[in-house]
């Protein structure tokens, strides 16, 4: 659908959305900085906001994380632009953001599970030393 | 001994107040716009002679009188009563400086009648012994003498064989069963008794029967100006008995604004009942003529001239159209006046304030208004309609060291009558 | 209090640095924290032992628990209410009878100046015998735990503002927790009922700064009730179109338009209902087609009829206007009449000017 | 202290009750008074219809007389047509406001989108405004005005204002700027039967005098 047909069927504020997505990625760019944009808290209907994903679409990338139930990501159409879905165990949304960054920071492995998996892992090795 | 005194002032203005009066003073809002439309205050300059502010003292007494917060706050003391030395500030206002010309009236936004109101006011100023010295002259002379000028019927007498010599007519007297009854001002009695020979000579042409009365030769009514309906009533009900006695049909007002308001507006009220006769402006008289086929002029003003609307005749009379049609008939090259008809300038002089002598000073001020307007259209004549208009008139231009001459109406056609075959 | 921290319990359970970054991610945004806060909030949460809560239920119907623990599966809500020590609660806790005051009581002597206390339901002050728990009336018992506890959460409109129980007559002498108690950190949930992430929140707020987060007027929490419904609605721009509903199953009913006409109270009511929703984010009311009613307010049931727009008067005018109308034309009458009859008199009493009159003499 | 969900339940109730109590009241004593001294009968022959004159100055008076008159009262022409239409408009034209008409009346007509009626305040705020400095700079109108043209103006202001600043959320909590709305509203009401506010519904019998007055002579006043 053409932006300007979703621009003027849609009550939600999506054209100060797309210039917020605009302004983090110059700050991407330019400092290295990432943005988590909180869908949670705008006044976007249900139709708003597939329109959106809509528009944006779905780029090369799309990751799974299985942490408290399931997490869905992928990046939009628009490099740099990735939309972050969290869902509870019993498969309910519980939050919906944007984040402009070069990788979502969550799909990142975390230095203390880095940490604790090498223990793990040189825990195994002397054991079958 | 009966005396003015300030009680019966006070009880003249709670006679007078009526629910128009309090519709006007309930819908006020202070707007100023009637001091716009005012020549007094738009020549001075002076905020207190906005219209509205001259009803002050007739306000205070509506208040405490007929409001229910006025009776109320009147009990406790807390409203400022209407005292007389209001009355003795507010006389040069509700006098000197209102000529009743209406314009106030008309422009009002929320429709307040302010004329109304004056004429209403003076009612109570008259009982409370503070109308001028120059007004209370005139009433007096009117009602013992029979003219506010002091004139007799002696000396319209003279007048008349004067007329009947210039004409060749006759001029009846006193006559019954004739159509018309014609009275007269004092003014054109003795300023302009072109007007007489002018009528006389209409008449013939028209094939009219007329006469003047020997007991009701005079038109003006101080009473109304003095702006007391008792004497008022007294001035009219001369007029109303002739015109009965005599059983005409119609009388005719002469040329002047407010003894047509008088005649035709106010009398019936004054003596209770409608008349048994028609009250008609020389000028619409003239103009039925006109229609009627029974008005012959041949050739025209080659002046260039204009016409100086009376204000009785238009925003307090309704005849607007009447003198432009018969100016048609006489004149090549008029011009309109800027604002002519329903909102044009007063003279500065109606609504009795040529008789006050303090006021002269303020009316010739004033009078630049219309010396403004007529700089403006660079006429050869000034014609209007109203002995009263046409003096204030003179005298202004005079004041203002302009040469204008100023031509009644009906003398004008008279002129240009289609001479005996 | 246990000594375990919310981390190691989390830990124990096999949840990655993952889970609970998007464990912290949910709560920040619940909190309307911006995203920097997050690392705190983990921070937080890693280090901080388990907080002690008793939890009392007065004059209440079980609705505010109801709600809390429809959504006690393992959600992230959930998770929280794992991971206090919830020492009392007699509606949910195994122990009953005198065992379950001993419980209370120990809990109040051990965390003495630390526990959260958790108020649902008012407080009756007519008659103590309304409402009492192992025979201690309402208000002693809302006393006696106060009296140590660090701060009070008053979950439900009940707690927080009196609610049903308080509404005209007030048959009980229904009060709320902040009508009775002054010395100690309040914050009020309301809601009838509250929204189940919100109790969530403050506790994760609680925990994680170790103070009360910020409170707006009626010592609500800024960041489920700074904003009212209306200004959150997604159906607001029509009413700026001036598109609305005028029943409830008319063409603007069914293309979901505004629902001011039908007494919604969106515009006087702040809650998060319209961000955060019901039922794990499925739906609110005005999302399912009815307005709002204003459960999170105070005079929530005396404010008027649920179904009359909020600019209409709460009282019914028509008998005033009819009374006052005749009343006015009766002394309308009479005035007038008196008015009139001044004029006549007036007019009556005349004296005649004569030309012998118009000066003093 | 009084709350504001309180304050608003008692101007929206009781409060609201005393005001229209008074504000009934008095219109209809006030008009009756007004009505009652009665006038005498006119009995000059006419040259037309009293009856039409008064109904055609009732409308006639809503334009100004004539160009000269509006040259010489430009500024509170203009401002008060701006005030006026635009009070009335964001009166008697928005939502809420005819939903509180419906409820007290049983009437109602279709409202304006909130941006029109947004547009309509400031330009009536502004007018007022306008009317205000006039007032305080024209000779006239600084001769002419009392306390109580000065109470009206504020007694007028502040429901537009107030209806304002709670349309834009200006006053925390809403409930408390509502409230502040309502009962500027209420004070509106309650002096609007004792001051010159009276002109509201006495403007027509006034011009209606008028214009019969002047009909009756023939002059299209």
């Amino acid at each position: 659908m053409h932006i300007n047909q979703i621009l003027n069927h849609s009550n939600a504020p999506i054209a100060p959305l797309l210039n917020e997505i605009c302004h983090a990625l110059e700050k991407l760019l330019l400092y290295h900085e990432n943005t988590l944009i909180d869908l949670h808290s705008l006044p976007f209907s249900p139709h708003d906001i597939t329109q959106l994903v809509e528009f944006l679409g779905k780029g090369e990338v799309e990751a799974y994380l299985y942490a408290l139930g399931k997490s869905i990501f992928w990046e939009t159409n628009f490099a740099g632009v990735w939309w972050i879905e969290h869902y509870n165990s019993e498969e309910s949304l519980i939050n919906r953001t944007i984040e402009i960054a070069y990788c979502p920071s969550i799909l990142q492995a975390q230095t203390e599970d880095i940490q604790l998996g090498k223990q793990q892992l040189q825990q195994l090795i002397k054991s079958f030393q | 001994m009966s005396t003015a005194t300030f009680e019966r002032g006070y009880a003249a203005f709670k006679e007078q107040i009526d629910s128009p009066i309090a519709a006007f003073f309930n819908s006020c809002v202070h707007c100023g716009m009637c001091a716009e439309a005012c020549l007094f205050y738009t020549e001075t300059g002076d905020p207190k002679y906005t219209p509205i502010h001259k009803l002050e003292p007739l306000r205070k007494v509506w208040y405490q009188e007929y409001t229910l917060l006025g009776r109320l706050t009147s009990l406790l003391g807390l409203t400022e009563r209407l005292t007389d030395a209001d009355l003795a500030e507010w006389k040069h206002l509700i006098y000197d400086s209102c000529t009743l010309c209406g314009r106030c009236s008309v422009v009002c936004p929320v429709g307040n009648d302010l004329v109304y109101m004056i004429r209403k006011a003076r009612e109570g100023m008259v009982a409370a012994g503070h109308s001028p010295e120059g007004q209370i002259g005139a009433a007096k002379r009117a009602v013992i003498i029979g003219s506010p000028m002091g004139v007799q019927f002696v000396t319209l007498q003279a007048q008349i064989k004067h007329a009947e010599k210039t004409t060749g007519l006759t001029i009846p007297i006193d006559q019954t069963g004739v159509e018309f009854l014609v009275v007269l001002s004092s003014m054109e009695i003795i300023n302009y008794p072109e007007y007489l020979e002018a009528i006389a000579k209409i008449m013939h042409q028209a094939d009219k029967t007329w006469t003047l009365c020997s007991s009701a030769f005079e038109a003006t009514n101080t009473g109304i100006q003095i702006g007391s309906s008792d004497i008022a009533r007294q001035l009219v009900n001369r007029i109303v008995e002739a015109a009965e006695n005599l059983r005409v049909k119609t009388v005719i007002s002469p040329e002047c604004g407010h003894a047509y308001t008088v005649l035709r507006w106010e009398g019936p009220n004054l003596i209770g009942r409608p008349y048994r006769f028609k009250v008609r402006h020389i000028i619409e008289v003239l103009d039925e003529f006109r229609a009627g086929g029974k008005l012959k002029t041949e050739g025209f003003e080659e002046a260039r001239l204009t016409f100086h609307d009376p204000c009785q005749l238009v925003r307090r009379g309704g005849v607007i159209e009447q003198p432009r049609k018969l100016l048609g008939m006489v004149a090549r090259n008029f011009v309109e006046m800027e604002d002519a008809g329903k909102m044009n300038w007063c003279c500065g002089g109606g609504g009795g304030v040529s008789a006050i002598d303090e006021a002269e000073e303020l009316r010739t001020k004033v009078f630049n208004r219309k010396k403004i307007q007529l700089e403006k259209l660079k006429v050869d004549t000034l014609v209007t309609a109203c002995a009263n208009c046409r003096i204030i008139l003179e005298e202004g231009l005079e004041a203002y060291e302009m040469d204008l001459p100023v031509v009644g109406l009906t003398e004008m056609i008279a002129e240009h009558l289609v001479e005996d075959k | 209090m246990s000594d375990k921290t919310i981390g190691d319990s989390l830990r124990e359970q096999g949840i990655s640095r993952r889970g609970f970054l998007k464990f912290c991610a949910t709560t920040a945004s619940l909190l309307a924290l911006p995203p920097a806060m997050i690392p705190q909030i983990a921070y937080a949460l890693e280090n901080t032992p388990r907080q002690s809560v008793i939890w009392l239920s007065f004059q209440e119907c079980t609705g505010c628990t109801e709600s809390l623990t429809r959504s006690h599966a393992p959600t992230i809500e959930g998770l929280i209410f794992d991971h206090i020590s919830l020492d009392y609660h007699h509606t949910l806790q195994a122990a009953a009878g005198s065992a379950a005051e001993r419980a209370r009581e120990e809990a109040m002597k051990k965390n003495h100046g630390k526990y959260l206390l958790i108020v649902d339901g008012s407080i009756p002050t007519g008659n103590p015998g309304y409402s009492t728990i192992a025979g201690i009336s309402n208000l002693d018992m809302l006393k006696e735990v106060a009296a140590g506890a660090a701060a009070i959460v008053a979950i439900g409109t009940c707690a927080a503002f009196g609610g049903l129980p308080k509404a005209a007559p007030n048959p009980t002498g229904a009060m709320s927790v902040s009508d009775l108690i002054t010395d100690k950190p309040i914050i009020n949930v309301p809601g009838c009922p509250p929204i189940p992430i919100v109790m969530t929140a403050v506790i994760a707020h609680f925990i994680t700064f170790g103070k009360l987060p910020q409170l707006d007027n009626l010592n609500r929490p800024m960041a489920f009730y700074g904003q009212n419904i209306h200004d959150r609605c997604y159906r607001r721009p029509f009413y700026e179109k001036g598109l609305f509903a005028n029943t409830f199953d008319d063409e603007g009913a069914k293309k979901g338009w505004c629902l001011y006409k039908l007494g919604c109270k969106g515009p006087t009511t702040y809650n998060a209902c319209a961000t955060t929703k019901w039922n794990d984010g499925v739906s609110f009311p005005i999302e399912s087609g009815h307005g709002c009613l204003g459960c999170s307010e105070p005079q929530f049931w005396d404010g008027g009829s649920f179904y009359k727009p909020l600019s209409v008067p709460t009282i019914k005018v028509h008998d005033v206007m009819a009374y006052t109308a005749i009343a006015g034309a009766a002394v309308g009458l009479t005035v007038g009449g008196l008015n009139a009859m001044k004029k006549t008199n007036a007019v009556k009493q005349h004296e005649t000017v004569t030309i012998d009159d118009l000066e003093r003499k | 202290m009084m709350s504001a969900v309180d304050f608003l339940a008692w101007v929206r109730g009781p409060m609201f009750n005393i005001a229209l109590i008074i504000f009934i009241f008095g219109v209809i004593v006030r008009l009756l008074e007004m009505l009652l001294i009665g006038r005498k009968p006119d009995y000059s022959e006419a040259r037309e219809s009293a009856f039409a004159g008064g109904v055609r100055t009732i409308f006639r008076r809503f334009m100004p007389a004539d160009t000269g008159t509006l040259q010489r009262s430009t500024t509170v022409i203009f401002a008060g047509y701006v005030f006026h239409i635009g009070f009335f408009i964001v009166l008697l034209l928005f939502v809420p406001h005819i939903l509180l008409i419906k409820d007290t009346l049983g009437i109602q007509w279709a409202g304006l989108p909130t941006p029109i009626i947004d547009a309509a305040t400031v330009m009536t705020l502004l007018a007022l405004l306008v009317l205000l400095i006039n007032r305080l700079v024209n000779p006239i109108l600084r001769f002419l005005s009392t306390f109580q043209d000065y109470l009206i103006w504020l007694l007028v202001f502040l429901p537009v204002l107030t209806g304002y600043m709670a349309f834009h959320h200006f006053i925390q909590p809403y409930q408390l700027v509502l409230a502040l709305h309502i009962l500027s509203v209420e004070l509106l009401m309650i002096v609007f039967p004792f001051t010159k506010l009276m002109h509201t519904f006495t403007l027509f019998f006034a011009r209606w005098y008028n214009g019969a007055i002047a009909g009756r002579k023939g002059v299209k006043a």
